[in-house]
């Protein structure tokens, strides 16, 4: 396994057929999903939560180099806002508006991982949060432009047909597409020079890893990813206000991560799906459903620490521990 | 000078101290938390939230007498606090994805079941004191004043239990270097315990205080957790003067920033001025230099 | 001369960790600075690689200054280091930490990196060969695939070494290399660090163990961040001032 | 960091998957059962059938505790519509059934509520929502052909506007209030020069403020400085006093809002030695904003609020509600909230009545020709040309109350005309 570390060459990628076919197979499944469940509402689900997977995944590469973004629902609100404003306000075509927005989050990104790539983990997830808050309170006070605490409706949404469907499909490839980008930055020898910084920034640098700039780096990959998705969302769910943007939001964006398991680039994804979904299926409990999420949240973090995605080992190492069990009763 | 901006200077210099000393109690509890474990206790907003009710629902539906009921409440939170360091925080301990996950959990427990089970009054904690107390043009609640007096005395027990007492300091000891305090056979679980303690406990009397000078609602604590992260990281970690300190600041730019510019820009402005501070003092104002 | 240190002096806040040292290291030798803990040669080391920054004085490496530099960019000059405490990557194998060190010779930029071009995959097969030379150097390849913070003491210490020596270093700093080794472990690491020095690489290493002099062709005793004596070994062994610090400071000279 | 394991992420996603599904399937079977179903009660002969209308509610977040209330006020104003002989359409007997849907507090929050009462559940007609939220549903059910009757409204953009013609406003709002307490102060306090005004920032100052403002100004007042926005959220609120008290304003006008911010602008400002002329003017009834301001502070106020108990009775409808309400509570004296859900569905019982139909166009087309209407709180007219530019806001007479020393007293019934 130690050739795969520094990059997945030639042979790995032989080694890996099985789970291109698997994920082949995922994929078919998702594409599958709007032949099976007709109802929009259900699609709109879905279509929230490719936007929050994106937004989840890039937010755990950030984590993966030791830096934990509080600001990072703030960002998502950035790239909603910005892509809000141009379509609506400048009347930019949406999808321009979308590329921007990741393009605008992304250089806000990099403007302050630059200062901010003095601060060391605490103290960077802390001022990552106070710019978080200031960003949000800044676009809310911003008046007639961003519509203040009660926020912007009616953006041009990116198709004019009533139907979802479209949605569906095209924010299933940019989620696809997207969580490929991140999947390739994090297996190559980028994302093990975040790793090491993450470990120990000292050894790190005294081999030649610039601490900074792979800071930044990842600062705005994930960025323009989250821009991107908080873009997304905008024309797609044509309102947007900051109190879904706030520092809870940003402590959620965390969950998804850490129920899904932050050591595995699947978590984020898993998280999502759960922790978004699992409370939808029980709004039929009203005032009651953030119960649900709350019991989601108590279950996994006391019965599976590393998260929803080592289960399949919790339950292979069971099955192993069993058989070998088995076989010392027979000798 | 006319007298309407010298009423102003004066109100805000009232305002400034009264909630400086709020923010300070608050600050303090979770300052020792995070010292002492490393933790940051994300749930401390919902904790202050809670003690106000508790201290509410005592002194209206119960119909006690509201300072009794104030002690009740704290004795209770303070409780609460050994469930949560023994439950929420020691298994996780060190590892902040899984403390937020729990705090959190505990948050929308304590929200939601707030929200869900008081219906909707408008639920204010009678007041401690009545009255107004007046000299020449100043006018000061005789409840601000008390509100004041009681926030400052605690602090200065507070800081004394920390430098007189054994357990003040152990609790130290453990902060500057968790395993030499080990070695010395210190305790460490029963020092983070009685931090946990402490800490909800001011957090419950601060809320106590705030139920009957604001009123209540479930959400009230989350706009008073950020407050809290800014004193701590403004202060700079491990330094008790740097709270003190940036509680000051803090309460004094929330008093006189709403005068200056209007509603959602104070917060912003805020921000904009704790960044920049923190970029030219990465550790805080109080906060020790790292040797390389 | 390599290395070329004038008048470094390091305050931290009231105390001087380091006051006006000046030392040459010329080329291809093994230079030992002795002297008992808190005597500043960690410090001096951090000042070197650019970890903090110098109140005074100057840095000169092959006769360019580099006082003050990033330490990733004294790593590009070829200057290698390794640390007294937790010295590598804990949660990555033994042949990750090697492999993950190889960043400067060769270097891929990020576009073939990310799309995995040729000379990205060619870089990489030759970085995995070379990791695996060092490891046989230091003795670590029966380990490679195991994870780095289970190993014992003494193989973390040499995995630091292998490391230093993955961004092919002219100059190697080594921060106590023996430190807490048993004894063969400290024969096998003094050994790697002789067949190093054969490879041409200058090495300055900073010990308090005396076992050390043994391989030294030049040694340097500071305490109290100053230069007290400089010398042969031989010279070292005799001079009553070293022997003075060292008791004085409570030390024993065999560790 | 651990390496990824491919396997691992494979079964993990399978995993993600299979849960998606299970999650729906269970959504598609909510959706299937909330679709009108047919029930007979033994009560009548002829069989009832129910029909299914969309409450859009703010269940959790900030407004929670005041939206699950102001939805059991709701539920009692439903029953009264059936116990009243229900709805007939063609016909055909029908009691009103409400299908619930929590809007969060926030605008996606209420988009997504939206949603899943056009999509999931299939409703045609939409109460609700509360507060600034009306901008998340007002297009969507222009779009949608949905009858949307709101129970509040702050003048945002896109809440209701000539665009909007779907969109009824059945329940006095923020400008109604003002429109009253502007009327009484004019008539009772001719001393009063200058003005202050003072509303949340939670974006209507462009809108609201400007609108409030100019007819402010029209009324010969000067307003004194600019409008003082408060942020909700604020801890403390004395800085906002002070500066009120700064202004030098004869009087302050606190528009819209909820009890907590205004009463506790009220209690600093006496706090602060100023026993300046107070008027608020929002949906919450006075005992509201003297509980939070306090007995001693709460004096020379002028409140014009929803109907409470205590003022003399407009209806015997309101009557009967404050009976059930008070019932369901279980507490003799529980003051209403505000009826922003169950006004509405009051007045929706009669335009189905009228219409005899349950197309939303037809509906809309029979609500906006009505000129009047019976409100809970008694006969209502039906207006807002000027202000929201269509004519499709219910107005109807509110108390003004005078405030001393924590003492209520009612003065008189404003007829709050929307302009």
């Amino acid at each position: 396994m130690g050739s795969m570390i520094a990059a997945p060459n030639s042979n790995t990628h032989r080694k890996n057929l099985i789970p291109a076919i698997g994920y082949g197979a995922v994929i078919c499944l998702l594409a599958c999903l709007p032949l099976i469940f007709k109802s929009p509402y259900i699609l709109h689900l879905f279509i929230l939560t490719l936007i929050y997977i994106i937004a989840a995944a890039s937010m755990r590469f950030i984590m993966t180099s030791g830096q934990i973004p509080l600001a990072h629902a703030a960002f998502l609100g950035l790239g909603a806002y910005v892509s809000a404003v141009l379509s609506k306000h400048m009347g930019l075509s949406p999808w321009l508006a979308l590329i921007i927005a990741a393009l605008v989050s992304m250089c806000v990104g990099i403007a302050i991982s630059f200062p901010f790539a003095r601060l060391k983990a605490f103290y960077y997830a802390m001022i990552s949060l106070f710019f978080g808050v200031g960003l949000l309170q800044g676009i809310e006070s911003l008046g007639k432009l961003t519509g203040g605490l009660a926020g912007i409706t009616s953006i041009p949404t990116l198709f004019n047909t009533g139907s979802k469907v479209p949605y569906y499909y095209v924010f299933l490839a940019l989620t696809i597409i997207s969580l490929a980008i991140l999947y390739r930055f994090e297996a190559c020898r980028i994302g093990w020079n975040l790793k090491a910084i993450d470990q120990s920034y000292l050894v790190s640098s005294s081999v030649g890893i610039s601490e900074v700039k792979y800071r930044v780096l990842a600062v705005a990959i994930g960025c323009f990813f989250v821009g991107l998705a908080g873009g997304m969302y905008a024309n797609y769910n044509v309102t947007i206000s900051p109190s879904s943007f706030d520092t809870t939001s940003t402590l959620w964006m965390i969950i998804y991560v850490a129920i899904g398991g932050t050591n595995d680039f699947a978590g984020p994804i898993i998280g999502t799906a759960v922790l978004f979904l699992i409370p939808q299926y029980f709004s039929g409990l009203k005032q009651y459903t953030p119960f649900v999420s709350a019991a989601i949240l108590f279950t996994v973090v006391f019965a599976f620490r590393d998260g929803l995605v080592s289960i399949p080992r919790l339950i292979r190492t069971r099955y192993q521990r069993k058989k070998v069990k088995v076989q010392t009763d027979d000798s | 000078m006319p007298e309407a901006t010298i009423l102003l200077i004066i109100a805000s210099i009232v305002n400034a101290l009264v909630l400086s000393s709020m923010y300070i109690l608050l600050a303090l509890g979770f300052t020792f938390l995070f010292n002492i474990m490393g933790i940051l206790n994300f749930a401390h907003g919902a904790i202050y939230m809670i003690g106000a009710y508790i201290c509410f629902f005592l002194a209206t539906a119960v119909g006690i007498n509201q300072w009794l009921a104030m002690l009740i409440a704290v004795a209770a939170v303070g409780l609460f606090g050994i469930f949560m360091e023994r439950f929420a925080f020691r298994p996780f301990f060190g590892n902040i994805n899984q403390i937020i996950v729990v705090c959190i959990g505990i948050i929308t427990v304590l929200e939601n079941g707030v929200s869900v089970s008081q219906g909707f009054i408008v639920q204010v904690t009678p007041p401690f004191v009545q009255g107004i107390f007046r000299v020449g043009i100043i006018s000061i609640s005789w409840e601000r004043v008390v509100i004041f007096l009681i926030g400052i005395s605690l602090l200065i027990l507070v800081l004394l239990f920390i430098n007189k007492t054994k357990q003040g300091l152990q609790m130290r000891a453990v902060a500057q270097d968790l395993e030499g305090a080990v070695l010395q056979g210190i305790n460490v679980h029963f020092v983070s315990a009685l931090a946990c303690v402490i800490a909800c406990a001011l957090a419950a009397l601060a809320g106590s205080l705030m139920g009957s000078y604001l009123s209540l609602t479930p959400y009230m604590g989350q706009d008073i957790m950020i407050k809290v992260l800014e004193i701590l990281v403004l202060g700079g970690i491990g330094s008790i003067n740097g709270v003190l300190f940036a509680g000051l600041i803090v309460g004094t730019l929330d008093a006189v920033l709403p005068i200056m510019v209007s509603g959602t820009a104070t917060q912003a402005l805020m921000m904009l001025i704790i960044i920049v501070i923190l970029l030219f003092k990465p550790q805080g104002l109080f906060g020790k230099e790292v040797r390389g | 001369m390599i290395l070329e240190i004038a008048g470094l002096t390091k305050n931290f806040g009231g105390l001087t960790a380091v006051s006006g040292m000046n030392i040459t290291v010329n080329d291809g030798e093994v230079l030992g600075l002795i002297g008992p803990n808190g005597a500043g040669k960690s410090t001096l080391f951090n000042l070197i690689t650019g970890v903090i920054q110098p109140t005074k004085g100057t840095v000169v490496f092959k006769g360019k200054d580099i006082t003050g530099k990033r330490p990733h960019v004294i790593a590009e000059l070829g200057i290698g280091r390794t640390f007294q405490l937790n010295p590598l990557f804990p949660n990555f194998t033994v042949l990750q930490n090697v492999v993950s060190s190889f960043q400067i010779r060769p270097r891929s930029n990020l576009f073939d990196t990310f799309f995995n071009t040729p000379v990205y995959r060619k870089n990489e097969a030759y970085i995995l060969e070379q990791s695996l030379e060092i490891l046989k150097l230091v003795g670590l390849y029966k380990v490679r695939n195991e994870l780095a913070k289970n190993q014992p003491h003494g193989y973390q210490k040499m995995l630091g070494v292998a490391r230093a020596l993955a961004i092919k270093p002219e100059l190697l700093l080594l921060d106590e290399p023996i430190a807490g080794m048993n004894p063969d472990e400290i024969n096998n690491t003094i050994e790697a660090i002789r067949r190093t020095s054969q490879l041409g690489v200058t090495i300055i290493l900073v010990e308090h163990n005396m076992k050390i002099l043994e391989i030294c062709n030049r040694v340097v005793v500071i305490n109290f961040g100053q230069k007290i004596v400089e010398g042969t070994p031989r010279e070292i062994k005799e001079n009553p001032e070293v022997i003075k610090a060292y008791l004085g400071s409570g030390h024993d000279t065999q560790h | 960091m651990k390496k990824i394991s491919y396997p691992l992420a494979l079964t993990s996603i399978l995993l993600a998957s299979f849960m998606v599904l299970m999650s729906l399937a269970g959504c598609t079977k909510t959706a299937t059962t909330t679709a009108a179903t047919t029930t007979t009660t033994t009560t009548t002969v002829q069989p009832i059938k129910t029909y299914t209308v969309g409450l859009l509610a703010e269940l959790t977040g900030f407004l929670g505790s005041y939206n699950t209330a102001t939805v059991n006020e709701a539920q009692i104003a439903v029953d009264m519509v059936n116990e009243n002989g229900g709805i007939i359409v063609g016909g055909q007997n029908y009691n009103l059934k409400l299908v619930v849907e929590d809007g969060q507090s926030t605008l996606d929050g209420t988009t997504a509520a939206a949603n899943k009462l056009i999509f999931n559940d299939n409703v045609k007609i939409i109460i609700g929502p509360d507060a600034y939220f009306n901008s998340a549903v007002s297009g969507l059910c222009e779009q949608n052909k949905i009858l949307h009757i709101a129970g509040y409204c702050t003048m945002q953009p896109g809440e209701m506007d000539a665009t909007t013609t779907y969109t009824f406003l059945g329940q006095a709002a923020s400008i109604n209030y003002f429109t009253g307490a502007l009327a009484y102060l004019k008539a009772n306090y001719p001393n009063v020069k200058t003005v202050a005004l003072c509303m949340p920032d939670d974006g209507s100052i462009p809108y609201f403020g400007a609108a409030v403002q100019k007819m402010v100004e029209a009324d010969g007042y000067t307003v004194a400085g600019s409008i003082i926005g408060y942020d909700n959220s604020a801890v403390d609120f004395s800085p906002y006093a002070a500066k009120i008290i700064a202004t030098g304003a004869d009087a302050v006008i606190c528009c819209s809002g909820i009890a907590l911010p205004n009463g506790s602008i009220l209690k600093d400002v006496r706090d602060a030695g100023s026993n300046m002329l107070f008027v608020i003017c929002n949906s919450t009834i006075p005992t509201d904003n003297i509980t939070v301001a306090g007995t001693t502070e709460s004096t020379n106020v002028v409140d014009c609020s929803a109907a409470y108990i205590g003022c003399p009775n407009p209806s015997a409808d309101l009557q009967e509600m404050i009976q059930r309400y008070q019932l369901l509570v279980g507490n003799s004296n529980a003051p209403l909230v505000t009826l922003e859900y169950a006004n509405p569905i009051w007045e929706l019982g009669q335009v189905l009545n009228q219409a005899n139909s349950f197309d939303p166009t037809v509906l809309k087309n029979t609500f906006a020709n009505m000129t009047t209407i019976q409100t809970l709180y008694g006969p209502g007219t039906i207006s807002g040309q000027q202000t929201f530019g269509i004519n499709q806001a219910v107005s109807y007479q509110l108390p003004i109350t005078t405030i001393t020393n924590g003492v209520p007293t009612f003065q008189q019934w404003e007829p709050a005309l929307v302009p």
